[in-house]
């Protein structure tokens, strides 16, 4: 009898990948089981100063996630744990973990971080890789998630001290180690990866010169919170280094040691550190990044590459450096390396090490007990067409795990890997999940203001600066205070109690709660406030310990009177504060996907398996796109079988409608609530219904028009060599590839990313069928990243010819009647050359799809420079644009492998369950209304609104702003703009903001 | 001598040495006192608490140190050896003259009886600044302590210093006088005297009630004592059979030894651990050779003529416990056996004798007067009773403390002030050791030498040295003593020490709890809040939280950080010689 | 005697929630000191800051005014908020002089959640600036009025 | 002039191995040289006091206490055992002999060995001769080493490992074990090396700012270490950068008002 399936997710690894996994599953109605080996979740992401190519601060965009993970109602976090055994199979499997003794009750510390302070003993600081100390007692970094101490039982001489600092009595020095068996439908394996050991490169002298570090280890100086404080100092004498110097490619590619395969992000985060060193020395800094291919593939990347080199002044040197010698005196270090064959050295300040990616530490173990299959590199081994799974039925894997890679395509995996996971227990969905139910609002319109205080101790955090039960005093003297009271830590179970408790008592009806930063503690009080009856948004937060008692630490005086003044100020707007409702809206629980290619069919498949009706809308007369045109691949799978498979499953599958030859026409309405036109084949036009829309409109080739494409047969593209070797009809003696073509040239700056393999795949089919043949290819870069290095050591092995080439000495190609010519500079022998190829085949770029212009303005959606669609955020949300509902995925995203595509395929499936897993969808209460009599109509609003949220209706003849509440994000630059006051913002009205600013500002008789 | 009216609560904390003390005498202090080596204050302390320091060194059968709580690590602290010592040093030193007391109170108080009971009282009363007369009916005074205790145990001038010392308070002592003869109750009152406090002891033997008692040669122990004590001439024969098992048997005994006879037998009725005498005193008879006999009572007395020739006892087994809670004698019959004596001296017990008594004043069975055992008022308003004729023969200290008590209620007595307010105050012994094991343990008691200090003919400086050796021996001594009590029990009160108190600044302190654990005496905690609090009772100021303080939030009243670095930079500042 | 001895610059600081206010934290938490003069107002985005509340902060009698928020070009959480802040603030330092108040009274600073060194220096440097310049002219106009 | 060594005894109220004037300050019997400072108990001596004595210029300091088990506060004078050793790591900072620092017992029954442990210690600090902190200027390098070994002993770090260390030595600590006091000393040793550094620092850049190389040449240590510390002194609050000249950062101290 089939066991019964299980509406749980249990997912390993707490990286920004696990991360991602989590919340798409939550939201998307799944319990979730995150767990993680450390004592917080953040992974490798969290040390990262930068990300390209945005150079955003890493911690801004990664930790409202991560408070978001801790803060969900359908997600577990489990820390220090780690998987000892596995039975049952997908659907219903049975987790063995264990579960390391932190020494700390997780359920009594809130992280105020006494003892930490307190105690005597420091132990090496591993997340700033040992460039700082730590405390025995010691949390990762401060906006660690969970923020839970840990003690580190090895360094910790248990002398008790922290037991007796600790105001909250969380210390447990007897707590053991337990087992936990959880009960899940399907695994999620996100375990990242582990850094490079640069003492393997012994010539790069790490350990040995303290000025050669590794690149995260450079992350942690270039970071604010880092040691140096944001400032580059060298480690041996903490001078700011003059020349600084990158190596690329330590640990990977590197045939000897074992990782012959490219690490994929090293040349971009090598480029990134370099840029940013510059920006944080306020001297002049020169910085050296000595590389074999500068593998700058991805969205937007080359730009960056260019800037780096033009703006930034980074000079890039093609050369693999044979090894670092110190100067003992100076601490300054020779770097040996060769320039078209003359061994030169340079002198440098500091030198760091892109060191590549490794599988996680231990790996196999986990493997055995999940019986996973492991490849030669023990990364885990997946199939080009089915790039989240694992050889075991069930177990999904996303992230630099499965194969290096960069963070947006680990988040992407993230969000495939969460659809396939829910796949298998559809049906389960919402059954294990606890629905909040909160008792009626009790309607305060006609009451007076009487509003509670609460003034937070944080055990001595505050009470040891600010004289609390001063301001407790003052703050019942506030008029309209009805109650105040001092707390000895007001985020702790037992103070929601008690708040609900005086909230019944004193007939409040606005809370004001005086302590830490709302960032964090905002939504725990809302939920408080509202299982006490009263509209969440009746309750206001002030302060007083980040902002007061933690920065006026020798001021106790002047910090209990801007306590005072900031309590006051709060006050003050709380009087003002009206009850909001949280608009919710209805929602089709149906797909709307344009684009029938790899991409659209897959997400197709995807979002018809969580049992939603999809309507498939694709332009030409049959499904496939870009798929049609490939007849084999590196990898061993026939594309061709896989396509016919895809497309007898997507038109056998009843929830999908297609629609061949049809184009969508128009789309309106928002979220939840789209009403879209077809445009079918036989002209009629069909209006359906829908929740989301999923772009898949794939891209084209270019088609050349340099090297005489066109002017003569002999000069053909990647994609016609493929049909003719497909075909048969291919027969040359020697041929000769020119790599990009129609990219990283002013007109398109970004590098194409796939026609790198298309090359070598054709030159390796080629030497397969006639070994005899004469294959040239000429490039700029050879971007063959992560396991795609191999194919390319193949192909040189079996004598294909790379010759590098750059843009001031192009090849050129001549043709004189009967025969073609190709002109080229041998860099090596210094020397023109000139061939007479049987074919010159071109690796024209893939562009984006003309069509794209059409549909970005249909669904108001916007596109990069280069034509392709722009995502919401490049780095964590790659596939969603910033309007609500509306996902991306495939090659309109950006030229992409197919298992690429089909990870963002999978993805976007994942992203758009999480709206239509849901009949309604509640929004945030903080929007922009407006007043319709105020308004005159004048479309500033329209114009200045990022979102679209905001559209100019007739009404009654005269034009009027209607607010779309579901799109609305509360941001206020209408409401400010708006000439005649008609937009008022929800919770932080203009009355309320210069209410604050005056009681902020109020003298204060008393002392 | 007033009750120490410090504002404790209810239950007054004292350490167990002065709570087992009849007297209230605050033992902890002088040994702290004597600790420091210094033996006048010692004294001078003592003396505040009861004035027969000497006398009680010697014949004390000292209840405090039995309850010294070192009983529970080795051996309790030799309190009443350095009491006697202390004392000695003082008078071979030349004893203070106490400064005279003037005469605040205009009535006069008669004390019937030169007892210790008596005289503690009158010394007490002379110290309020009230004329007091004492009546002592022998030629005289000291009652037990000069008639009833045998030379080798107290010497008579060392009763007559320690008497002296109150008659230099203004005391008027006539002797020779017989309360029911010479004075009577009426006679006081005619005389003037507005409150009378009959002390006169029990004076009388207690007689074995069996045939031949009135024999020659039977002396009861009372009276024996006594005509030794007056240096009469007694003669004993050579082999003496003395009856009974107290103190006063063993005195008897070891003063026959001294008047010559040869051979001393102690029979009683009981086995040895039930003997009542002090232990040391039954040691010292049998080193000078009395020979016991357990389990034996006598039966009657044969005599020679008028003369005894020996005595006829019957064996006897211990039955269940009597009232006392000793085991009771069961003769055996049929074992009739007889030991030829030439002496007999019964000393079972003593008597008060009631002829001159009034009636009125005796409890019903007419063998005590009936008196309060708080307040010592008798039936008859202004008349007081105390002492042995109270309570039957009782210790000397028991003594003292009554002469202590009536003092207070012949005060209040003569203020109109009601003599019961505030006066059953209930005591509670503490001591801050929590773990014995954890006490290091000072097993050998230092013996110092028992000779007289002084009185031996020795030169100068060998009475010097062995002084000054007898005075170091003291200190270690002292040392023992674990200062159980709270501090203002000790010296704090008596101003003699400058004792310190820790304070503690709740703002600089984060709850680390060092010194919780540094603390000897578990003084300072962790209150509620979580911020450490000082237990004023039990902290004993030695300052060692302050020094180890790690947040410095702990500072001493007296000896602060401050007040240490003046006398650094005092003692700096000074030229060095 | 340096004419404003004993003068406690008062400033009031606009802050976005996702950025500065985020910096404001971070200073907190690694605990660097700076003086306590600015009074913290929470905004959800710069783009939410009305020159009219400038100009009713020294109204109220503020000596300074701060306006905070994400790097430009592309931290701003809600897209280009800090574009419109900037603009909306440039002007108004134009409209500033014609009320008498020295332009250097409002500063506009991007700060980022990781920038706590940062968020310090620039509130110690405005103080010091305003300390300079002195309490706001608008204060002495209504004690003249 | 023949050197006559300035030596402070501090002594316990019950321990009277000297005739003490009321001032508390006498002579003990028989060695007028040595000044005397009483106290209740000898446990009350901070470490932070005996480091004050030697740097207003004292030769030596000897410590008194009452020979166990006789100490009237029962534990008085084996937690000074404690003191003394901590003291014995510290004078050394500040370029004095261990030795220079003593404790005795006294007991009433060896009072002719305790007077020929006093003239013995005498001798030695004779011999030792001057301190090396006598009549130093403030600013003096010796005289920062004093301050910087005193902030030392003032630190939470060590002196709540001190109060703890009886109670961890003969007992066990929280998780039952037993540490050895070897594992202790040299815990102790690691943190008065580092904390003697950092406040060493601290003291010299309140005067003016320091770069990292002038703070190794002045204290005499590499470059990278210097710079270890300052990052540890960051976290700690004790030291900001103050500004940067061409390449090289300079710090100044984060003086606690």
């Amino acid at each position: 009898m089939e066991k019964k399936k299980v509406g749980a997710v249990l997912v390993v690894g707490g990286g920004v990948a696990g991360v991602q996994a989590s919340l798409d599953l939550a939201d998307s109605g799944f319990k979730v089981y995150l767990i993680d080996q450390g004592p917080s979740i953040g992974g490798v992401m969290a040390q990262l100063d930068k990300t390209f190519p945005t150079n955003d601060c890493s911690m801004c965009i990664l930790s409202p996630k991560l408070v978001a993970t801790g803060r969900h109602p359908n997600i577990s976090i489990l820390t220090n744990a780690e998987i000892t055994g596995l039975s049952g199979e997908a659907g219903n499997f049975e987790v063995k973990l264990r579960k390391r003794s932190r020494y700390i009750i997780e359920e009594k510390c809130n992280g105020c971080g006494l003892c930490a302070q307190k105690c005597p003993i420091e132990a090496v600081d591993m997340y700033n890789e040992g460039l700082a100390q730590r405390s025995a007692i010691y949390v990762d970094y401060p906006q660690a998630v969970p923020l839970k101490y840990k003690i580190d039982r090895e360094k910790c001489i248990g002398c008790g001290t922290c037991y007796e600092i600790c105001k909250a009595k969380a210390i447990e020095y007897e707590q053991k180690d337990s087992e936990v068996t959880l009960n899940v439908g399907s695994i999620i394996l996100a375990p990242g990866f582990e850094a490079f050991d640069a003492k393997q490169k012994s010539e790069y002298g790490y350990g040995r010169y303290l000025n050669v570090v590794t690149s995260i280890e450079f992350e942690r100086i270039l970071s604010a919170s880092g040691p140096y404080g944001g400032l580059v100092l060298r480690p041996s004498d903490g001078e700011i280094p003059k020349k600084i110097a990158f190596i690329q490619c330590v640990g990977s590619r590197d045939f000897q040691l074992g990782n012959p395969y490219c690490s994929a992000a090293c040349c971009m985060y090598g480029m990134k550190e370099a840029v940013i060193a510059k920006e944080h020395t306020p001297s002049k800094l020169d910085a050296t990044i000595f590389y074999m291919d500068l593998r700058a593939y991805g969205k937007e990347f080359d730009d960056y590459c260019n800037r780096a080199k033009e703006e930034w002044g980074i000079r890039f040197v093609r050369s693999r450096v044979a090894g670092v010698t110190e100067d003992t005196l100076t601490g300054n270090l020779h770097v040996h390396y060769v320039e078209n064959e003359t061994p030169k050295t340079e002198e440098y300040d500091m030198v760091i090490l892109s060191i590549g990616m490794t599988p996680p530490k231990n790996i196999d173990k986990l493997a055995k007990i999940l019986d996973i299959e492991l490849n030669k590199y023990n990364f885990c081994e997946t199939k080009h067409f089915s790039p989240l799974e694992t050889s075991k039925q069930g177990i999904f894997v996303c992230g630099a795990f499965s194969a290096p890679k960069d963070i947006p395509e680990s988040v992407a995996q993230a969000s495939g890997a969460a659809a396939k996971a829910m796949s298998i227990i559809a049906p389960e969905r919402g059954k294990l999940v606890t629905v909040k139910e909160y008792p009626p609002e009790r309607d305060v319109s006609k009451e007076e203001p009487r509003i509670g205080v609460f003034v937070c101790h944080c055990g001595i955090n505050i009470g040891g600066v600010v004289n609390v039960p001063e301001v407790v005093e003052y703050a019942k003297s506030l008029p309209n205070v009805a109650y105040a009271e001092a707390n000895l830590y007001t985020c702790s179970q037992d103070t929601q109690k008690l708040i609900r408790e005086k909230i019944e008592q004193h007939k409040l009806n606005r809370v004001v709660v005086a302590s830490c930063t709302p960032r964090t503690h905002e939504p725990l009080f809302k939920e408080t406030v509202q299982e006490a009856g009263l509209n969440p948004y009746l309750f206001e937060m002030t302060n007083i310990r980040d902002q007061c008692s933690w920065v006026h630490m020798h001021e106790p005086k002047e910090a209990t009177e801007k306590a005072k003044d900031l309590v006051r100020s709060i006050v003050a707007k709380a009087t003002l504060l009206k009850p909001l409702q949280k608009p919710v809206i209805n929602v089709t629980q149906v797909g709307l996907i344009i684009g029938g290619g790899v991409s659209g069919m897959i997400a197709a498949l995807e979002l018809a398996k969580q049992g939603f009706e999809v309507h498939l809308v694709e332009r030409e007369k049959e499904l496939g796109g870009n798929l049609r045109k490939i007849h084999y691949l590196l990898e061993n799978e026939d594309p061709q079988e896989k396509l016919n498979n895809l497309v007898r499953a997507v038109e056998g599958n009843k929830r999908i409608h297609v629609y061949l030859g049809a184009e969508v026409a128009d789309v309106t309405g928002f979220v939840g609530n789209f009403k879209s036109k077809i445009a079918l084949h036989d002209g009629e036009e069909k209006e359906v219904e829908h929740g989301i829309v999923i772009v898949a409109t794939g891209a084209t080739e270019y088609k050349p028009t340099e090297y005489l494409y066109g002017k003569n047969p002999k000069v053909i593209t990647q994609h016609e060599l493929e049909e003719k070797i497909a075909n048969g009809r291919f027969k040359a003696k020697n041929v000769a590839m020119i790599q990009c073509v129609g990219a990283r040239n002013e007109e398109r700056p970004n590098c194409a990313r796939i026609c790198c393999g298309q090359a070598i795949k054709n030159a390796l089919k080629i030497k397969e069928i006639s070994p005899e043949t004469e294959v040239y290819v000429l490039y700029k870069d050879l971007r063959a990243y992560g396991f795609k290095e191999d194919y390319y050591r193949e192909a040189a092995t079996k004598g294909v010819l790379f010759i590098n080439y750059d843009d001031d000495r192009k090849p050129q190609v001549t043709s004189e009647p009967g025969k073609l010519k190709l002109l080229f500079w041998e860099p090596i022998l210094k020397e023109e050359i000139e061939l007479e190829p049987d074919f010159v085949v071109l690796s024209a770029a893939t562009i984006p799809n003309p069509d794209n212009k059409r549909v970005a303005e249909m669904l108001k959606v916007p596109l990069t420079k280069d034509g392709f669609f722009l995502e919401a955020h490049m780095k964590l949300r790659p596939l969603d644009f910033a309007t609500e509902g509306v996902f991306l995925c495939g090659m309109a995203h950006s030229p992409k492998y197919i298992d690429e595509s089909i990870s963002q395929a999978c993805g976007a499936a994942a992203r758009a369950t999480t709206i239509l897993s849901k009949s309604t969808l509640e929004m945030e209460g903080i929007v922009a209304n407006v007043d319709e009599d105020l308004c005159s109509g004048c479309r500033i609003c329209e114009y200045l609104c990022p979102y679209n949220a905001i559209e100019i209706k007739e009404k009654e003849g005269k034009p009027v702003a209607h607010v779309i509440e579901a799109l609305c994000k509360g941001c206020g630059a209408c409401g400010t703009a708006c000439p005649t006051k008609a937009i008022t913002m929800g919770h932080f009205t203009t009355e309320e903001i210069l209410a604050q600013v005056k009681a902020a500002l109020m003298e204060e008789a008393t002392a | 001598m007033t009750v120490i009216s410090c504002a404790l609560e209810k239950k007054r904390k004292l350490p167990p040495c002065r709570a087992a003390c009849p007297a209230d005498v605050n033992v902890q202090g002088y040994i702290s006192l004597l600790q420091q080596g210094k033996f006048k204050e010692a004294v001078e302390l003592i003396r505040k608490s009861m004035p027969f320091p000497a006398i009680c060194g010697r014949i004390c059968v000292s209840p405090c140190q039995d309850a010294c709580s070192r009983k529970n690590s080795d051996q309790p602290v030799g309190i009443r050896y350095l009491k006697r010592l202390a004392a000695d040093i003082e008078r071979e030193q030349g004893r203070i003259k106490p400064d005279s007391i003037l005469k605040k109170h205009g009535e006069k108080i008669a004390i019937v009886g030169a007892g210790p009971a008596g005289l503690s009282a009158a010394y007490e009363l002379a110290k309020l600044g009230y004329p007091v007369t004492v009546f002592e009916r022998m030629p005289e005074p000291g009652g037990m302590m000069r008639y009833g205790i045998p030379d080798y145990r107290l010497r008579k001038y060392v009763v007559a210093n320690e008497i002296a010392y109150i008659q230099d308070l203004g005391v008027e002592i006539e002797t020779g006088v017989e309360f029911g003869k010479d004075i009577t109750l009426d006679t006081l009152r005619d005389k003037g005297y507005r409150a009378v406090f009959i002390a006169t002891g029990a004076q009388l033997s207690s007689k074995l009630g069996i045939p031949g008692e009135d024999l020659h040669g039977v002396f009861h122990a009372v009276e024996f004592l006594r005509l030794v004590a007056q240096g009469k001439t007694v003669d004993i024969g050579e082999k003496v059979a003395v009856i009974g098992g107290g103190n006063s048997a063993i005195d008897a005994a070891r003063t026959s030894l001294r008047l010559g006879a040869k051979e001393v037998t102690i029979l009683y009725r009981r086995s040895r651990n039930e003997m009542p005498a002090l232990p040391h005193e039954i040691e010292a008879a049998e080193e000078e050779g009395v020979k016991f006999h357990f389990l034996v009572a006598p039966k009657r007395i044969i005599g020679e003529g008028t003369r005894v020739k020996e005595i006829e006892c019957l064996r006897m087994e211990l039955g269940k416990p009597d009232a006392s809670g000793r085991k009771r004698p069961v003769p055996i019959q049929g074992s009739e056996h007889t030991y030829t004596v030439d002496t007999v001296i019964p000393a079972i017990s003593q008597v008060v004798e009631t002829s001159c008594l009034p009636t009125v004043l005796l409890d019903e069975r007419k063998e005590t007067i009936l008196a309060d055992s708080l307040t010592l008022e008798t039936k008859i308003l202004g008349v007081f009773a105390g002492g042995d004729i109270a309570t039957g023969p009782a210790s000397v200290i028991e003594a003292i403390g009554a002469g202590k008590r009536v003092a207070t209620s012949i005060d209040r007595f003569l203020n109109g002030q009601d003599l019961h307010a505030g006066r059953e105050e209930e005591t509670e012994s503490v001591s801050w050791v929590k773990d014995w094991e954890k006490i290091t343990k000072k097993p050998e008691r230092y013996k110092a030498p028992q000779v007289d200090v002084g009185r031996q003919s020795v030169s100068f400086e060998e009475a010097d040295r062995l002084l000054s050796q007898a005075k170091e021996l003291a200190t270690v001594e002292a040392r023992r003593c674990l200062g159980c009590g709270p501090c203002s029990e000790c010296l704090l009160n008596e101003g003699l020490c400058d004792a310190d108190k820790a304070i503690v600044d709740e703002t600089l302190c984060t709850g680390c709890n060092v010194c919780a654990v540094v603390c000897p005496f578990g003084a300072i905690k962790k209150n509620e809040r979580g911020v450490a609090q000082v237990d004023d009772l039990s902290c004993k100021g030695c300052g060692i939280c302050s020094a180890r303080c790690p947040e410095k939030a702990i500072i001493m009243e007296r000896f602060t950080d401050d007040q240490i670095r003046t006398d650094i930079s005092y003692a700096l500042k000074k030229e060095f010689a | 005697m340096s004419k404003n001895n004993g003068f406690k610059p008062k400033i009031i600081g606009f802050l976005c929630n996702w950025c500065s206010y985020a910096g404001a934290d971070l200073a907190g938490v690694s605990r660097i000191q700076y003086p306590p003069n600015i009074r913290i107002i929470r905004v959800m985005c710069s783009g939410r800051i009305d020159p009219a509340f400038i100009l009713e902060a020294f109204k109220d009698g503020a000596d300074g005014v701060l306006v905070a928020g994400c790097h430009l070009p592309s931290d701003c959480h809600y897209l280009t908020g800090n574009f419109k802040a900037s603009r909306r603030v440039a002007l108004l330092r134009k409209v500033l002089k014609e009320f008498g108040i020295e332009p250097e009274r409002v500063r506009l600073e991007w700060v980022s959640a990781s920038e706590g060194d940062r968020f310090a220096a620039i509130v110690r440097d405005m103080v010091e600036q305003i300390r300079k310049l002195g309490p706001s002219p608008l204060k002495n106009m209504e004690a003249k009025a | 002039m023949m050197f006559k060594p300035k030596i402070i005894g501090f002594v316990c109220n019950w321990s009277q191995p000297t005739t003490l004037n009321s001032a508390g300050t006498g002579r003990i019997w028989g060695y007028p040289r040595i000044r005397f400072v009483r106290v209740m108990c000898i446990g009350r001596i901070d470490p932070v006091a005996v480091l004050e004595t030697f740097a207003k210029g004292a030769d030596g300091v000897l410590l008194i206490g009452c020979h166990p088990p006789d100490c009237h506060y029962v534990e008085g004078n084996l937690q000074t055992e404690y003191t003394v050793e901590i003291l014995k790591k510290l004078i050394p900072l500040a370029g004095l002999e261990p030795e220079r620092v003593k404790l005795l017992w006294y007991s009433p029954s060896e009072k002719q060995s305790f007077g020929q442990h006093v003239k013995d210690f005498y001798e030695q600090v004779k011999n030792f001769g001057p301190s090396p902190l006598r009549n130093e200027q403030p600013q003096s390098k010796l005289m920062l080493n004093i301050l910087a070994t005193k902030n030392v002993a003032s630190d939470f770090r060590l002196r709540v490992l001190l109060g703890r260390e009886k109670e961890l030595t003969e007992g066990v600590n929280v998780y039952g074990e037993h540490i050895p006091k070897e594992e202790l000393d040299a815990t102790f040793d690691d943190i008065i090396r580092e904390e003697f550094v950092r406040h060493m620092f601290y003291l010299l850049t309140k005067t003016k700012p320091f770069s990292v190389k002038e703070l190794a040449e002045t204290v005499g240590m590499k470059p990278a270490a210097v710079l270890r510390q300052i990052v540890n002194m960051r976290r700690r609050n004790m030291i900001i950068l103050d500004h940067v000249e061409g390449t090289t950062p300079f710090y100044k101290a984060l003086e606690v008002k």
